[in-house]
């Protein structure tokens, strides 16, 4: 119980920052459709947020709701990979990060729709359209931008650098979640590695983008280890949960 | 001859263009119709749409920091949901013969207006409850007679926009409804912003019928159907009684139940106050177009990108076939 | 006695709020001596500010510390002016937003020499070099910027035309100040309100900027009515103290 | 004949300058001095400098949430006390003939090193104790010996520099032991900042011996006194017993004192992650060198600006006499 307890934190940890980096977006897009499909990404993620945290303190059964869950821990207890935590630099950087992420949850939601377990089962269920589209309106802008102008190509290679390095820790397995797969509960998503570097370098190689040379890929996320945004993202998102304790809202 | 036959030409046109307005059949984008009414038109349309982006920014700036999940969900989908009206006035503005660069361009300079309630800032959460509360209940009083108004586009859009209105309009009340059987802190949270943004609100109806121009003209192409003064008492009417109930105090001292009258008298609007933020001088008004400027031009490359990639996709396919 | 409290504070909060944005900058800068420069004019604020808070703590006599004071307080409490909280945009606005507060801040504490408070009087004499130092230093910027290069020349034009509206609150007199220049503790810094703008004024005519011609200046920080930057200055600098409420550092 | 003479000249310079340094005399800028020394040592003290302005960055990420005034404030005065050590340091490696610019080019473009400890982010702010206690600590060992090195600018330099870092350390310190002896949550913050910096803290002392270069030399001209295996043993010896005092537990299960050696036995090193931090994979290594570089180009026009403003100021003065 504690290991899916942990399980789910880690999956929804993704969600909650990813969602909370793409709701400082609402209202500055380049345009009021791609303004509109961010934040309909944002609430789907921010949906799954709820339902998985919802689960876990149902399963805490400690009066844990799933507010304290999203805003009350310390840093160093959100599991959330390092790549969705990078900040919103532009367009292509947004873009980059929300292809990187929306491949590897598709491949996970589909995964886990064999999970043992069956709320676990309901959400992938109800994830995986969701994620197809999110994957969709990633991949469509990815091709926009590294087919479409000099700047745009540019600036998008520029993004997938920088964030390349950031993939492979997606793929990394905790004791908890080497305890889920072993249950059966969770997805071993390492078996699905390289289906996802050929579906990420398919696409960039059909857009002309290129695929970074990487020696290293950073980790950290996954045990507490986050880069310096982390902190920045907390203490805003935690404010009013910190500045006013106890309440209702 | 030729000159004169215009001249009847125009004259039957406009009769028949009145005649179609008094039988409250709709006006069409294809439509003859004069001049000043497509002006007014898209004066007044882009004007509302300008309002429903830059009045992303204010509830926007809590996305960040809602309180909890649930409410941190709703107002995403309430900022969206400008959003999607902005989508909705921009496109029937669009039918009048303006594109959407140039409106933006208009809002941009500072040449087009947006509501100027939206020049003050959010400072805490219950200011987002007292912006749906307050804020899109006085834009309900004035956009449910738009939705029978006679420019088609515009009265379509504006019944969708009605109906997402009021949604959010309960649903700012119910945050202050919360703050309010909350703790001491909250309820105390809830009234300052009653205080701040009541005035304001009440100004959002528009300068009094004495100093308000156009209404005329409005009334007849049904634009209008009540004065900003009438408007002003139905919302004031409406709201004095939700107050009671949160136990809030209306920031006025000579607020009180008129028995004669059946409305209530209220006091003066400071309307120097009003006319500083339309002249530009609001707290936030700088900041609310530095906003919408940076976007537009942040997101240049990004939308010259999406135009070339079409362009490219369409001649490859030209080239297959 | 409750008026003199609120005196403080709203003395202090200029120093805090100003401290904390030239903290931001700290390893930033565009040289290293600037950089130290800017970061000892953030020290002698904070230096100041703890004076204030702690005489402010002594007086409420109810165990309320300077950090209480710091960092406990509801954003609608702080009484600072904008001019303080604006963001540090570039240089440009850094220098510009510095030097309208530091003749004001000379002005300020030398006419609060005369202060029939002994330790205010105290805190006037231990500032007031200080002042003169932070003056010469925004001030000598200043004159570079202005009369240096065409770029350096529009830039702080811009932020002097940015930033004038926010000059005029810095003489805004508030309840408790109104009641401390009755009792000959505060100065009435209305009297020197014109003596400020023909020092600033005379300092942008002779580097060849232009006077912004205003109509209306924004107010309402002494009244807690911030702009939407405080919130956020406010989320990262309460954040430890929120999350880890009571606990001594 | 010349060349002969020439070739003479060089060695009996030569001679003058090692009998300078074995004598403990200084080497002064304008002396003679062999090119390979003075590439050396500007490589080394650019080196040092950079480890100054970068080491700014973790500390200076706390600045902002320091979480009292006292702590916000020598947290102020210690990062700008690196500023001013980076100051004197580039000054003296200006003395050996090249610019402060192309050292800062050299920094940005990668070419030129600073301390890799510095690659690590500072996740809470038990990390600020830490880096007082133990980076600060590692470094005084490294710069203690180099008060007394031979090249006068940097031995000068250092002395002022070792000062000031023992004072940094003593705060780091005591930060550590506040939260030590604070609460349970406080205690648990400042083990974990232990947990992350103590490797790193090993490695800043250097590779082993065996995989050292350069060390012989060094040892002559008095950059190095030491081993690098000799420095972090005496770090080592020095640091377990303050850990003890914490009540803290260094995460190294083969550390133990040895009655027979006189110091500790310790933990085989991760060499693999120093070498990959070295090369540029730490998970600040790209977040460190952005920030310095961005922060000098967006003074580009500031600094262009200065030098504008003072050739106009000389050329007035000029008139005018």
């Amino acid at each position: 119980k504690e290991n899916l307890i942990s399980y789910l934190l880690e999956t929804a940890d993704n969600y909650l920052i990813l969602g909370q980096r793409l709701g400082e977006l609402c209202g500055h897009g380049p345009n009021l459709e791609p303004d509109i499909a961010i934040t309909n990404i944002a609430l789907d993620l921010l949906g799954q947020v709820r339902s998985f945290y919802q689960y876990a303190s149902q399963l805490k059964d400690d009066k844990t709701t799933e507010d304290d869950l999203a805003f009350l821990r310390k840093e160093r207890e959100y599991k959330n990979v390092l790549l969705v935590e990078q900040p919103n630099t532009d367009f292509a950087y947004i873009i980059v990060r929300q292809y990187f992420f929306d491949v590897y949850n598709k491949l996970f939601l589909n995964a886990l729709q064999q999970s043992a377990d069956e709320t676990l089962r309901a959400l992938a269920f109800k994830g995986i359209k969701e994620a197809a589209y999110h994957e969709r309106f990633s991949g469509d802008w990815l091709k926009r931008l590294g087919d479409g102008t000099e700047e745009s190509h540019n600036r998008v290679q520029q993004a997938v650098n920088d964030l390349w390095i950031y993939t492979d820790e997606l793929f990394h397995k905790t004791d908890s979640s080497r305890a889920m797969i072993e249950a059966g509960i969770a997805p071993d998503m390492l078996q699905l590695r390289e289906h996802y570097y050929e579906k990420v370098e398919n696409l960039l190689t059909t857009t002309t983008l290129n695929i970074p040379e990487v020696e290293y890929f950073q980790k950290g996320g996954k045990q507490g280890i986050h880069s310096e945004h982390m902190g920045r993202i907390l203490a805003e998102m935690q404010y009013m949960q910190l500045a006013y304790p106890g309440m209702r809202w | 001859m030729e000159h004169r036959d215009k001249h009847l030409d125009t004259t039957s046109l406009e009769q028949q263009f009145d005649a179609k307005i008094a039988a409250d059949e709709k006006i069409e984008p294809k439509d003859w119709m004069p001049e000043k009414y497509r002006k007014t038109h898209i004066r007044q349309i882009s004007q509302h749409a300008h309002s429903e982006i830059v009045g992303m920014l204010p509830e926007g700036n809590w996305i960040t920091r809602a309180p909890s999940l649930r409410r941190k969900v709703a107002l995403l989908a309430k900022v969206q949901d400008e959003a999607g009206h902005g989508l909705y006035l921009y496109s029937a503005c669009e039918t009048l013969g303006i594109s959407r660069e140039q409106l933006y361009e208009d809002l941009h300079s500072g040449k087009a207006k947006y509501s100027s309630i939206f020049n003050y800032p959010t400072l805490t959460w219950a200011d987002i409850g007292a912006i749906g509360w307050l804020v899109d209940g006085a834009a309900i009083i004035n956009q449910v007679p738009l939705c029978n108004t006679s420019f088609g586009p515009y009265a379509r859009a504006m019944v969708r926009v009605c109906k997402e209105e009021s949604f959010h309009q309960r649903q700012g009340y119910e945050i202050m409804l919360s703050l309010c059987n909350g703790s001491a802190e909250q309820k105390q949270m809830a009234q300052d912003a009653l205080n701040r943004w009541w005035w304001p609100s009440l100004m959002m109806l528009g300068p009094t019928d004495a100093a308000s121009t156009h209404t005329e003209q409005s009334m007849k192409w049904k634009l209008k159907r009540k004065t900003n003064d009438e408007l002003r008492q139905q919302f004031i009417d409406q709201t004095v009684p939700q107050a009671d109930i949160l136990g809030l105090t209306i920031p006025d001292n000579d607020l009180k139940w008129n028995e004669e009258t059946g409305h209530y008298d209220f006091g003066e609007i400071d309307w120097e106050e009003f006319w500083q933020v339309v002249k530009g001088h609001g707290p936030m008004n700088k900041s609310r177009l530095d906003a919408r400027r940076n976007a537009w031009e942040n997101g240049a490359w990004v939308r010259e990108a999406a135009t070339a990639y079409a362009q490219k996709q369409n001649e490859r396919k030209k080239q297959a076939v």
